[in-house]
């Protein structure tokens, strides 16, 4: 299954974000998800069936003004 | 000074991004004295995880963080950004910016009333970035905010403030309602211009961070806020057209 | 800060005239971290001795006095009351007033630097009370000034620097030269915004004593003395038209 | 002897300018004098002598901004 | 000048308002050259007929008429009294105003946004009272108008261009759109000012009306217009900080 | 307005120096209206006679010439020119400049005031361009002048009136005196602010010279000093902080 | 049937709008209508019923800015 | 004889100025003229007598500000 995550795209076996998530190395870091432009809370990652084509957004604190 | 019943000491809050390097950035926040710091999100890579670097370091600091939606153009961008800061800053304050204008990067004021609705609705605590406009004020106290940002000039820009006008009446018009200035400040007698006219505190970034030192200048800023927070506590001097002798004028010695 | 070769903490010079009571004033100068305060001469009975009191007050704060000649008109006034100013109080140090009009109190820059040469001359170290006139500066430092005082505005105007471009224009013209601005500052920004310009010090006295809170204000203008003398030691920026972004617009998730 | 004194008029008995100072109560007060408008330091006020009609300002150390 | 497809030779719009007498009021209005005056509906009785007289009056001028929406707070009444103006004044011109503050007059941006959108739809032809906020302006192109008229101040103020970098940013980001100043000019150098902008008109009543000599005052801003104009298309000299000699510095003698 | 018992209908006078061409001069001296323009003397060779050919063309424009000392830094370098000025130019007036700084190119008033004595006791008429203090102006009337010149800027810096303040006291402190200021002008609108201020008239070169187009600025300035002076004339509104309706509140329809 | 009309009430036997303003004395006066705040047309005038306590509004040109 | 004009050296045989300026082209040209930094007035010309190395300044009118 091909997904995109953060713009680029990845290939990817998980058949859920939390696994996607794993598989792409984010183990413990202290992220937020969101997909197709949806935030998805980190409990309900593991429900988060994921499909051919999502766009996938990963980010994580930064500076900002 | 009390921001949705938080009680902080400092009326300096301070962004965090454009600084020369973390460490610099780790002096200056010391320097300022800030309780309350300016965050964004931006995509993190699995491999690299700069964010979580500079997290922790700012988490070290000791200080408050207010999550930004910075570059944010429309509702829906805004109000899932603040979702996922709300996540992961664990905090339900939100800096709220709806970018209107690309150049001016100045509000866009109806994005920002219906975001600060939807967000206030949902247990937000929303501190929106604004203009001086007296009606758009009125509606996002009606949306649920109950703290104002109206810009004194476009971010970044060290223009100071622009609208003084608007701003004095802004200030005349909500008494009560905490309102700091966020942007366009350059240097501290822009800062302390704006605590004398009233308003609760001053946010800033830029103007510390590409400064020749930013260490100095957030010591700078901090006592320029304090000392128009000062000001305005003591009451000050009209303005007046005509001299008056300092100096008592009786019982001046004739010599002539 | 060097002045006549003796150096002050303090860059914060301040007044002692117009307080509601000398305890007030006592405060304020403690408040305001002075180092140095203005005072004049000023007619004395032999029965009342208000002058006594009050020079015993001033002496015991451990301040270093600035005479001053407030309200001489003419040359030979300012010059017989430098002469007995540095016999009671001391010092050769002398706040040089040639008084030129009764309206905005400006000076008469023609007798000030008749007064200054003859002063520098008998061994005053002189102070003067000037215009922010390049021309007249030069002529200050050729009678033997190395201070120049020009007025921000009218004293006890309270209307802050009403030629920024001249001030600025002298400071570029005279890197080297102690400046100080004298006279017209109503509040800390305006003192601020003096230091942010690169002036050494500021001098005022009515913005504090006739504040409503003298002691408090004194605070303030202190904060914001040394908030403008670490902003320009700090390089701040540049104002621009266009806005800058503070928050990185790379890495900004795609939520549309 | 007639003189002025800081603008009122004083009859006085002392030649000098020193003892009109005594006779007028500044006994040892911090104060510095002129007579016609010409300075006299401290330390010639005894010798200054004072014939009718002059004036003399006598100071003494005040607020001033 | 084209607005709305009409081509108007005078850029000053004046309003007709607070003037000593009828008679004081058409002097003013010849003086000013204008060819767009503004004018209200007030409610008439059927015994006095003070509108009939005063529309007459109007009428003998010859000048066009743009009817306002002065005093409604609300979009239901600004529409209901553009429609009644239509009827009345013959015209589908209608300057918008839906005022959002009591004691600054000023517009609230988000009655005015749906007030124009209906009008528009209408087929009137719709000059809104604005700030100088980008992004309602974009809005209210949106929304049909083919014109923007901002505020210079709040009405009656005098106090000329409030915010002149928003006011310049505005006009930078619609070159195309026809501007115009509405309210808060004071004096012609304001108006001369708002010119100078590229504003291609500038709109005014107070000023004039309760100048101490209006008539005067009328030809006083015909002139300041013209001139701001004027000086617009013959492109200024940028501002410089340093003096440049304008006789030639070449060929002086030399006679010291 | 009258200048050493000679009335004047035009109230702007002109520089002829830095225009594109001699045509282009000739043009602008026509669309000012001006009845008074500047001029200087430079060496002159006696095979190429520039200085012949141009003097022809001002002369057959029929305007009455104002001779300066421009780029005279000593009281005898600029009474030696204001004699030649006289012999050539065949009048007493003259623009007396005695420059005191090339950066600022600011008057040097100590030797304006003792030029302007030595050439009034020589039956010079004297325009002296100086500084906006009172004090020397108050000099150059007792050294014989009947007119004033206070800059508004530096020369050539299109800055406008760099201190209001100073320029409207002088104004007030001389109520009888004529005024005119003189450099610093860049747009009308500065020229219309000048007048407004109650000076008697303006004189510029480089913000007509310079211009994009000069015979359009030359215009434009023309009808701002008109206006100016009217504005003056008709007694203009106070600015104040509050607004206040044009359109007549009573009478207002009920529609809500 | 008591109307209202700009504020003032009036008894008038009048059943539509156009014969209220005839009553009131209108005549031809240049006249905008409103009709408990809504517009009525000069030409809907006579099909415009009244009711009691319509409040009416009329206006015509004025002063404006 | 040698004189500086406007600068520039000359040779001239002239004896005095009004010789000199005719001399060097002036013929009936508007101008005015200073030696050694002195105005000479035009009716003076004839009566001032040059010696070498004097610093001669011929002036007409020019742009100004």
């Amino acid at each position: 299954m091909r997904i995109s995550l953060n713009g680029n795209t990845h290939e990817v076996a998980a058949e859920n974000l939390a696994d996607a998530l794993h598989a792409l190395d984010y183990g413990e870091a202290i992220i937020a998800t969101a997909v197709n432009g949806r935030f998805v809370p980190a409990a309900q990652r593991r429900e988060c069936k994921l499909t051919d084509g999502d766009e996938i957004e990963v980010v994580a604190p930064m500076q900002g003004g | 000074m009390r921001l949705y019943d938080i009680e902080l000491d400092s009326r300096l809050l301070l962004g965090t991004a454009r600084y020369p390097s973390p460490a610099v950035l780790a002096d200056a926040i010391r320097a300022s004295g800030t309780q309350l710091v300016t965050m964004s999100l931006r995509r993190e890579s699995g491999m690299q995880r700069d964010g979580q670097a500079f997290w922790g370091m700012i988490r070290d600091l000791g200080v408050r963080v207010l999550p930004n939606t910075a570059g944010c153009h429309t509702v829906k961008e805004a109000v899932t950004t603040a979702h996922m800061a709300r996540e992961v800053f664990g905090t339900s304050w939100i800096k709220l910016e709806v970018i209107g204008d690309a150049d001016t990067l100045q509000p866009d004021v109806f994005g920002l009333v219906e975001a600060a609705r939807l967000l206030s609705e949902e247990g937000f605590e929303v501190f929106p970035y604004t203009t001086e406009d007296l009606v758009v004020a009125e509606r996002l106290l009606g949306a649920g905010c109950r703290v104002l940002m109206p810009w004194g000039a476009p971010i970044g820009s060290a223009r100071g403030l622009n609208n003084v006008y608007g701003l004095r009446a802004l200030r005349a018009h909500f008494p009560d309602v905490p309102l700091i200035v966020d942007a366009g400040i350059g240097v501290p007698s822009h800062a302390a211009a704006a605590m004398e006219l009233g308003y609760e505190a001053v946010l800033l970034n830029t103007a510390v961070a590409e400064a020749g030192d930013p260490v100095r200048m957030a010591g700078a800023f901090a006592k320029a806020v304090e000392a128009g927070r000062l000001a305005y506590q003591a009451q000050p001097l009209e303005p007046r057209d005509m001299a008056a002798p300092s100096t008592p004028v009786v019982g001046m010695a004739s010599l002539g």
